[in-house]
């Protein structure tokens, strides 16, 4: 049984508010998910109870503080079917990929070896090696897209072949097309043409709408971000094999880190703690463990069934409207909630400054995937994308909006 | 936030049937290319100095509707002045767009009915596009050289 | 005139606590300081009737979004007297540390080249730079410490003087001596010996303490952290002047810090942006945003007035305590809250456990700063600290607390 | 957190007044050093094994009340027996710091007392810490080795 979406609504505050008379319908979920009272209060907790540091304090707040923090580790762990050891706390998705990019691919490559991704990664994906490729001089190779919006694999099977991509970063569910890649495929391809081959996945728009285990997943890290599963701003997580873990220099240094610490070097401390430097996001970790039990009541599977009926029903609506073009695939069985369209002849700035107009909020612009929009042959696109919150009553207004968009600024 | 700020019926009949826009102009002196990576806007820019004044001026490019119709204004608004005087009306729109009222009202003619956009910062940029490609095209002129091309940031 | 401590600390929701009968008196604020309502009040509202993401959306959740990012922003360097477009917002002052070990010192020094710190610096400001130095061969020197635990600035002179230090790193507040140290002065002497020094300074346990103006410190960067400053977890900033950001390569790279990405490489946005990849810390800057407003509202004068007299009336308490040494300068102008002392015959921990159990947290262990622990000849010290919801009434159950730890543990 | 979950009379006594505490032992066959950077406990640990068992076992070192206490309890629960049985009880000893109950608590002799310990995480490592010297002083010899130096974690 599907989850009552008007009575959850009411636990997202943002969503109560009325837009100069409209309902705000919130279609921007792949950005930013709304944050549901629940986390508030646990923040909220900490803040007004239990505020001081974590770890080494001899007094009880320090040991409450050290509880949430750690606890929520392991309330993310259990989430993800990882162990606890694997899960590095960081500031954001973007941070736990550049943790890989600076500890492993730059401690790891050089001339000769090549890294493999996509063309439809996130910069968050991208960026941190393409640049660790400048300044190191290894060769970087793209999977391209079948016609449907899904990797080649035929493709990806060539670019494998010589036995020199020794690292794999790959998006699981993308932020544009809302494809959901075959990692655990892919994994499999790489290490067949290099066993040492590491593999690593950008879970961030899969953990929120998708269940996922890491271990079947079968590869090494995996990069999330809370902000977009229900939590709070300022958190995300590097999730890894706690044996890649230990074989890895650290990356950020400082204090919390370290075992022993002289003045010319340092010895560091057991992993997870080695790669979190300084004074952790305790309130924004208690806030995360909120968002996890949250989706855990409300269940990966049904969160899941409700996001692919609700998906099926936004794209015929968007294909339904005529100028309209819908990117990605079809099959809902490879696709999340994110659902990228364009209007002939309508620059997406001014579509979605129109659906603001009436309380309908989508995002607008290249995603932060700006290789991937080139392929489309496209600058920008509109994105609507939904999450647990969203329902069908939501799609009317959206349609309306972009129509008048067609009426308003035909030429 | 409301449509009508934004899109007043001025700027929607630049956007519908722009000024001065045309892919190429005869005896050109100066041709710039303006893009903004970040909203993906295209524009190129095309002046023809004549006795020191802008004798033509014609732009061509890709964007929202703010961009090509403030570019379709500032042509209307610029063409036969002094190269100087066209970069001071150029400082004058870039201020306004940051919320300073406008000093030369009159002489921004229909420019003025992008006051509105300063309300809306992400869209600031784009009404500005057209009006930095100018002061670039005039700048590139006075140096000396015939063709500039630049990237903004967002 | 001083302001109303009893009344402020109505503010502080966890210092309401009781802790089994026992008001909370919290001498920790080195460690975290506590937040008070405002700040959870500002988080709140932008969860609450704001919660998006920021930069580039067309709506208007998105635009207060941003306004409430980059206001955070103004305020903050108006705060320390320095250019917005030199914050750039990390999670904590240990990133902002990394940020210039990575982005400056890493691809700046080399065989030959010395980096100058102190023997006074928390592993924030320290493991950083001797990391680096493992893996770039460059030199570490220390400014070592006069008999009240200053900065021998001889010693320094000496240090200097073969003009190879092309970077300078020390604490403009200790967070074990309390020592404030002229670091105004030491900018001359290392640019004196070397005009192109880079002198950066870890302004952590200054700023929340003193009126602080990065202009007036005529010094290149400087770190500091939200969670001391009244301000929520999760956030801190790197202080630069922009020119040197503007010179230096990114560190963490992805979305929101390009300007252009292609499939092989990027260009970077404009500073700040080009240091703050991925979806920043926005609920952590608004609260930091109302954090500061306080601040300046109480007037830091009158902070640093408030707890100079009160940190001689700890100072002398704890003096006046048999067996109990108290470490850091006795001269007050050169000195700030945080009182390091230990018990003859009595480890820290049982100090701290004592306390505890009458409601008084204080911390204990190596603070963080093993070298200086090795200076002090000492494994552990316990630490009281202060600030502004601090006064003398909470004195006395830390004598009498110590003075029970004596009796207890004495053999 | 009360102090009479933590200090027990039974835990202060042992402070008070060590067993087995020396700075060296006669015909000693193993000496460990266990270290904790993190809070500054030091701790060395002599073992003398006869026909297999714990002949003799004295400890010195720095450390909080908790970790000097438990050093010396452990002493007095282990001299005797055999290494392997030694090895058990400093089991039993780790699994009751983290929650739970002893299975051989009549055998712990004064070591049950530091079962409240349990309830402070931080303070866990402390009373751990002659226990894991003991562990590893056994199989240091049983390896035949006499020397071994550790640093512990956090
Ligand atoms: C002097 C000093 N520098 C740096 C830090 C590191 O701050 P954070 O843990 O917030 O990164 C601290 C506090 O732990 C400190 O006291
Ligand atoms: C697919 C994907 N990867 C990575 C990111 C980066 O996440 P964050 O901005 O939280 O670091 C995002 C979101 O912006 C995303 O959609």
């Amino acid at each position: 049984m599907p989850f009552d979406v008007p009575t959850l609504r009411k636990e997202f505050p943002t969503l109560q508010r009325d837009l100069d008379g409209h309902r705000l319908i919130y279609l921007d979920s792949a950005a930013s998910s709304q944050t549901p009272v629940a986390v508030l209060d646990a923040m909220d907790r900490y803040y007004r109870w239990s505020r001081s540091n974590v770890h080494r304090g001899v007094y009880q707040l320090a040991e409450e503080a050290t509880d949430l923090y750690e606890g929520a580790r392991t309330k993310l762990a259990t989430f993800v079917d990882a162990d606890p050891r694997g899960i590095v706390f960081t500031k954001n998705a973007t941070e736990a990929c550049n943790l890989i990019a600076y500890s492993w691919v730059r401690r790891n490559l050089g001339p000769g070896d090549a890294l493999l991704t996509t063309v439809m990664e996130h910069h968050a994906n991208l960026v941190p090696f393409t640049y660790a490729a400048k300044d190191l001089g290894f060769e970087v190779r793209h999977i391209t897209l079948t016609d449907d919006g899904q990797l080649d694999l035929d493709a990806a099977r060539d670019l494998l072949a010589d036995g020199r991509v020794r690292f794999v970063a790959v998006s699981h569910v993308s932020n544009v097309l809302g494809t959901i890649n075959d990692v655990a495929t892919i994994a499999d391809m790489a290490r067949a043409a290099n066993p040492g081959a590491i593999i690593h996945a950008d879970g961030t728009q899969a953990v929120p709408h998708l269940p996922v285990s890491f271990r079947d997943l079968g590869i090494d890290s995996y990069a999330i971000t809370g902000h977009k599963m229900l939590g709070p701003t300022g958190i995300g997580a590097l999730i890894a094999r706690p044996e890649l873990l230990d074989s890895m220099e650290p990356f950020l240094s400082g204090g919390d880190m370290i075992r022993d610490v002289t003045l010319d070097g340092a010895t560091w401390n057991d992993i997870p703690h080695k790669f979190e430097a300084g004074t952790p996001m305790i309130a924004e970790a208690a806030g995360l463990g909120a968002a996890v039990d949250m989706l855990t009541e409300l269940g990966m599977d049904q969160i899941r069934a409700h996001e692919r009926e609700l998906t099926g029903q936004l794209i015929d609506a968007l294909a339904g409207i005529n100028d309209v073009t819908v990117h990605g695939p079809r099959d809902l069985d490879v696709r999340g909630g994110a659902v990228s369209f364009e209007v002939a002849g309508v620059h997406p700035h001014d579509v979605g400054a129109m659906l603001s107009s009436t309380g309908v909020c989508v995002r607008v612009g290249h995603h932060c995937c700006k290789p991937l929009m080139k392929c489309l042959g496209s600058n920008a696109t509109a994105r609507a994308s939904v999450h647990v919150y969203n329902d069908a009553d939501d799609l009317p207004p959206l349609v309306e909006g972009i129509e008048a968009a067609r009426s308003f600024f035909a030429r | 936030m409301s449509m009508e700020d934004l899109y007043q019926e001025i700027i929607l009949d630049h956007y519908r049937k722009p000024k001065n826009r045309a892919p190429a102009l005869d005896n050109e002196d100066v041709h710039v290319h303006h893009s903004n990576p970040l909203c993906g806007d295209e524009m190129d820019l095309r002046v023809r100095v004549v006795d020191g004044n802008l004798d033509a001026v014609v732009f061509d490019g890709e964007g929202c509707s703010i961009s090509q119709a403030s570019a379709s204004a500032m042509t209307q608004a610029v063409i036969g002045r002094e190269l100087k005087d066209g970069l001071e009306l150029a400082e004058d729109f870039r201020l306004m767009m940051h919320g300073d009222e406008p000093s030369r009202a009159d002489d921004l003619l229909d420019g003025v009915a992008f006051q509105g956009v300063s309300k809306f910062p992400v869209r600031v940029k784009c009404a500005l596009l057209g009006w930095m490609a100018l002061r670039d095209a005039i700048e590139t002129y006075q140096s000396g050289a015939s063709a500039h091309s630049v990237t903004h940031d967002d």
